[in-house]
């Protein structure tokens, strides 16, 4: 498939998914007629018919309450947050229920939950939510999110296919911006696994989602420099890539974590405390943090900027190690 | 003579059996727990047993209906089919209950084979994921019917609302039984909701909506039943509301102060199991022997199903590390 | 002679102002956003401006009362005291807005001292707050009333229903208006809730519900107050819908293809800014020179708006740290 | 006052702030007539009347999102959980509303949230969550936690008295588990101050909430060997005492953290993060966190004493930091 967009592959993913298996189906507001908020489901409705793309009322608590239900009953649901920040709307029925059938119950819930996530794009504090360490703590989820459309359309596929429920946050800052040649044929990106996007020696960059871009952009602004640096796009949250952390780490001998929500209890600072357990004899430097200001995303351009993180803040931490 | 709608003898035999079984059981759990084998809360259903086994009663397990049972519905449960043994390894926190000893009481059962789903905790929660067990039972054309009890408390919640409204929208095959047991824990239903009844919800989702005498059991069954014929064929959602008394405190450490003692007597001469036993032999179903007779055979499974739970083994301990998700083979073996 | 509900002819002229404001302001807004001065999206009241302004008018802003708009109830808040140049600095995130650029639109008001209080996305979660504004009005001992704002698709949320079903069961002195106005985005009333009428929502938790034509100014404003006059005198809870229609797409970016183009031919004709300006004419409290004097005042005072939110500065970056506690002194400054 | 139980501090402090100041109220579930399910409120009902003790509906939504409309309007609501659990069900108004007041609106809105939290009671799944960090990454909250009857006082009265929503996280196990001669006198725990509750050179362990005594237990122990370990008692988690840990990392140069939450994603990480960061040079070993395993708390006693942490645990991790 040439030139597919982020939210292309999306699309794909979710029709490829249900043309194969019968079980799977749409679920949540505006996802049909319409074709979704941002088109993600633009055409589905067509082909799949409304029984399999089911346009509900406002309730993200029934949204996720009913995929739940139809999951326990073997299909495999899934329920689009029209933004995915009002996936906090439903979050106990996700916590509480969808993530511990397996666990409690000895039932496989297998579904999905998706929406678009994200900043940068002047959405507010109610339309930029990164909500990945929300869920960190309340154990039974699986929690992914593509950095390109190689990877948005493989990991859904994935999680589509997954006999546990998956969290997939996809970054609306990428639906258009980004695009890539994909196979023509079936594939998959395994859940728990990461990607090493550039070969490093002098430092590791570990991050996922939209910030990809920017470690990306630092690293070659690095190289400038003469210096080498690793970025490791970890794709899965829960579970995530341990080894390949750890392998990296234990290379380069200094790490910076950068992801977009907040630093506070991000999910980064398991990274973190993962690296000062398990690679603390490896570390030539304090392991560094990269993240959005503790606040609510703001809504104004110059506020908002300053708020997320961005490359000058990576190539500061990065010179301070490398100058540690 | 009497209205059975229905019914045949030996089906209101059967629900007698189930009448007794389930208070019963719970007497037992009782006894249970204060020699301090039961773990956790006691939260008694007397009071309720008639319309828990009436409104249980009304599906067709066969077709693939499913239950979903407050903490006070163990009645409905073990009309569904689930095993007085199971229960009590659940109150006994054992390791071969249905849920291994990970949740409390009468909260386990899969929905694709039990024909129950207990609850989870927070109240509320299981109408839309009713909502979402009879979508899929549409969508695999099952023409499954499911039944979800809620309390009065519980129908203030969110989910609740949200689920109704969805499962209203969809025209779902399902009937929700709403227990106006006067009570949620101590707040009376008048501070719960203003609504001049719990029936009159079912205006706002326009979903069919009827009250009934909770501790009347034939009336139960009837207007259960025709509300799961009418789920089944096309005519979408009913919320039933029951009308009856919650007889103890919220659960076994709350001596119910709050209630007035009229109340309690009052409603102690309406006694459901009672009045359908006095029903069965005024109208020539049963003899006084043949309730005897039934309630012998509910002690002694009652009595093996003890035996078998108390000797059951607690977990292994290092089994709480496994099964959270597939994978490691745990719920297979 | 109309029945004006004891509305003098000043007051009549002063809703025509606000109706006059509320659509050029909102044309202006278009007008900015196609200049890109408008960050984030646009969400259009065409058609709605009636019930918006003509519910607010009903409240008593001196004596407290708050009004809660959703995003396309900026007549409402202008009604209120909010004023146009605040408006248009929210819009377009300058510095000096009242959340200094934090928060977008009509997102703004303190309701202890500007009489409204913006809505957060969430829809649905305002029920609940302005049942506690309202409490807490009550134990202030202040005797003011609350006026939210619903939309027929935020009234599925749980929030919603939670919200309701406490402020009834309390007796608040709160009014509720539900704006059936067809669709929720692409979502008709119809897919959002099978009730008969969304007033009925109001059995459920018994308080009172009443329907109303939304594009009727006069009808709205009698409805509202006499709910306003029942909440002050402690009568409670009034669920109060409106049944209008959304003449745009959800936003700027939608261009509604999925409404029928009859339907909004239909609705065109009943333009409440055109129904009530011919009201106005025919009956004698205004000439059509009376009303051009109007909208060049309206006119005038929206371009000095614009003109100060234009030049007002971005605000300044490093601020994004500031002010999430009390403490730094960020708020005071 | 001699011998206050925990659960006995937490009424006090409830009562002589609604006698101090009128715009004190609780609201929550069977809080009034009841005197909640534990008792907490037990007598409040009776001295300040239905009007500032609201018995509500099963409605965790509006407990919360009134209690925050309440306090933006110059009220000072204590809203109470019936377990803390519940609190999933009005996560949304939580974190997007109360706790955004001030940052996106410039409006204070000063209330506590509180209710009986953490497990060692056998209440399974539903009844032993340990919150705090569902809510760390979702600024705005102050959260406490307190593990003695003084703070279980003082902490309260703070957060009432705080102009900003606290989180107030009592650990049910504790309840009637301890008690301590409080003050006559008013006095308040300030916010954000960590207390060291044994002095030590060797190790620090970083604890709060009933894991304090598992910590102290397992000092003791350690002591007898002759390791002099130092504790701290976090009490804030947001905002935490960052000083306090660093100077205790300083001094002893190897640290423990200990949590009953499930390890991954739990508060522990965020401290772990801050350490490796900026106490990086003091540490001669890698950090280690003791805390639950990766699982809903099952609630079968033998399951349950296995998931949590305990005095062994951290003991292990002790011996090995020790050993390192
Ligand atoms: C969402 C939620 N909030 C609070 C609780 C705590 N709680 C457990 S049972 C109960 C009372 C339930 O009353 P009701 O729904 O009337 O059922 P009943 O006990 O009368 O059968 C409460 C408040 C809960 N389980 N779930
Ligand atoms: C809880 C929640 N879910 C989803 C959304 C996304 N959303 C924003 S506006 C909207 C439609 C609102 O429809 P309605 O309530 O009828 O108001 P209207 O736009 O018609 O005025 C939706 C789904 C939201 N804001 N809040
Ligand atoms: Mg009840
Ligand atoms: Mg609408």
């Amino acid at each position: 498939m040439p030139e597919t967009t982020y939210i292309e592959a999306i699309t794909q993913a979710m029709a490829e998914e249900m043309a194969r298996d019968e079980r799977v189906f749409l679920i949540g507001e505006d996802v049909g007629v319409y074709g979704g908020a941002f088109k993600t489901s633009y055409g589905l409705i067509d082909k799949f018919g409304p029984e399999r793309v089911i346009d509900t009322p406002i309730s993200e608590i029934a949204i996720i309450g009913a995929a739940s239900g139809a999951a326990i009953m073997g299909m495999r649901p899934i329920a689009e947050m029209q933004f995915i920040d009002f996936i906090t709307c439903g979050y106990d029925m996700l916590v509480n229920f969808a993530a511990v059938n397996r666990y409690l119950f000895g039932r496989a819930c297998p579904m999905v939950v998706r929406g678009p996530a994200g900043g940068g794009t002047h959405g507010g504090p109610y339309h930029s939510l990164n909500p990945e360490a929300m869920f960190m703590n309340r154990p039974g989820l699986k929690i992914v999110a593509p950095a390109t459309a190689y990877d948005a359309k493989g990991l859904l596929k994935a999680a589509v296919r997954d006999d546990d429920p998956v969290l997939y946050i996809e970054h609306k800052y990428l639906y258009r911006r980004i695009k890539e040649d994909l196979p023509a044929e079936d594939y998959i990106v395994p859940l728990g696994k990461a990607a090493v996007r550039r070969k490093g020696k002098d430092l590791t960059i570990i991050t996922w989602g939209a910030m990809l871009y920017v470690a990306l952009d630092a690293a070659n602004e690095l190289a400038a420099d003469g210096v080498d640096a690793e970025v490791i796009d970890l794709r899965s949250i829960i579970p995530f890539d341990e080894e390949a952390i750890l392998e990296s780490v234990a290379k380069t001998n200094r790490v910076i974590i950068l992801h977009e929500a907040p630093l506070t209890g991000g999910a980064g600072a398991e990274f973190a405390a993962r690296i000062a357990e398990k690679a603390f004899d490896y570390l030539d430097a304090p392991i560094k943090r990269v993240a959005a200001l503790d606040v609510p995303t703001p809504y104004s351009p110059p506020l908002e900027a300053f708020a997320l993180p961005d490359k000058a803040k990576v190539l500061k931490a990065a010179r301070e190690l490398l100058a540690y | 003579m009497v209205e059975t709608y229905g019914l045949t003898r030996d089906q209101l035999l059967d629900i007698e059996y189930y009448l007794r079984l389930t208070r019963s059981l719970e007497e037992r759990v009782v006894a249970l727990f204060r020699q301090a084998k039961v773990i956790g809360g006691l939260y008694r259903s007397l009071g309720q047993e008639g319309e828990s086994v009436a409104a249980a009663y009304a599906l067709d397990y066969k077709q693939g209906d499913v239950v979903q049972p407050l903490i006070r519905n163990v009645g409905a449960i073990l009309v569904a089919g689930a095993k007085p043994v199971d229960i009590l390894r659940q109150y006994m926190a054992k390791g071969n209950s249905p849920t291994r000893g990970r949740e409390l009481n009468i909260h386990f059962g899969n929905p694709q084979t039990d024909g129950f789903i207990g609850q989870i905790s927070m109240l509320g929660d299981m109408i839309p994921v009713m909502a979402g067990i009879t979508l899929a039972g549409r969508m695999q054309k099952k023409n499954l019917v499911g039944l979800a009890f809620i309390g009065d408390g519980g129908s203030s919640t969110g989910a609740f609302w949200e689920g109704m409204n969805f499962a209203s929208v969809q025209r779902l095959p399902l009937v929700v039984i709403i227990e106006d047991n006067g009570y949620a824990y101590s707040t009376p239903t008048w501070k719960q909701s203003a609504a001049r009844t719990l029936a009159d919800k079912a205006y706002a989702f326009g979903c069919t909506g009827e009250t009934v005498d909770g501790n009347d059991v034939l009336a139960v069954y009837d207007a259960t039943k025709r509300a799961v014929e009418r789920a089944r064929s096309g005519g979408g959602v009913t919320l039933l509301e029951v009308k009856t008394f919650r007889m103890k405190g919220h659960a076994e450490h709350d001596n119910q102060a709050y209630v007035p003692k009229e109340l309690i007597e009052q409603w102690r001469e309406k006694d459901p199991v009672v009045r359908f036993e006095r029903m069965l032999i005024e109208n020539g179903f049963a003899t006084q022997e043949d309730i005897t007779a039934i309630e012998q055979r509910v002690k002694r499974e009652i009595d093996i199903a003890t035996d078998e739970a108390d000797a059951s083994p607690m977990p292994t301990p290092s089994d709480a590390a496994l099964g959270l998700f597939d994978g490691d083979g745990y719920w297979n073996a």
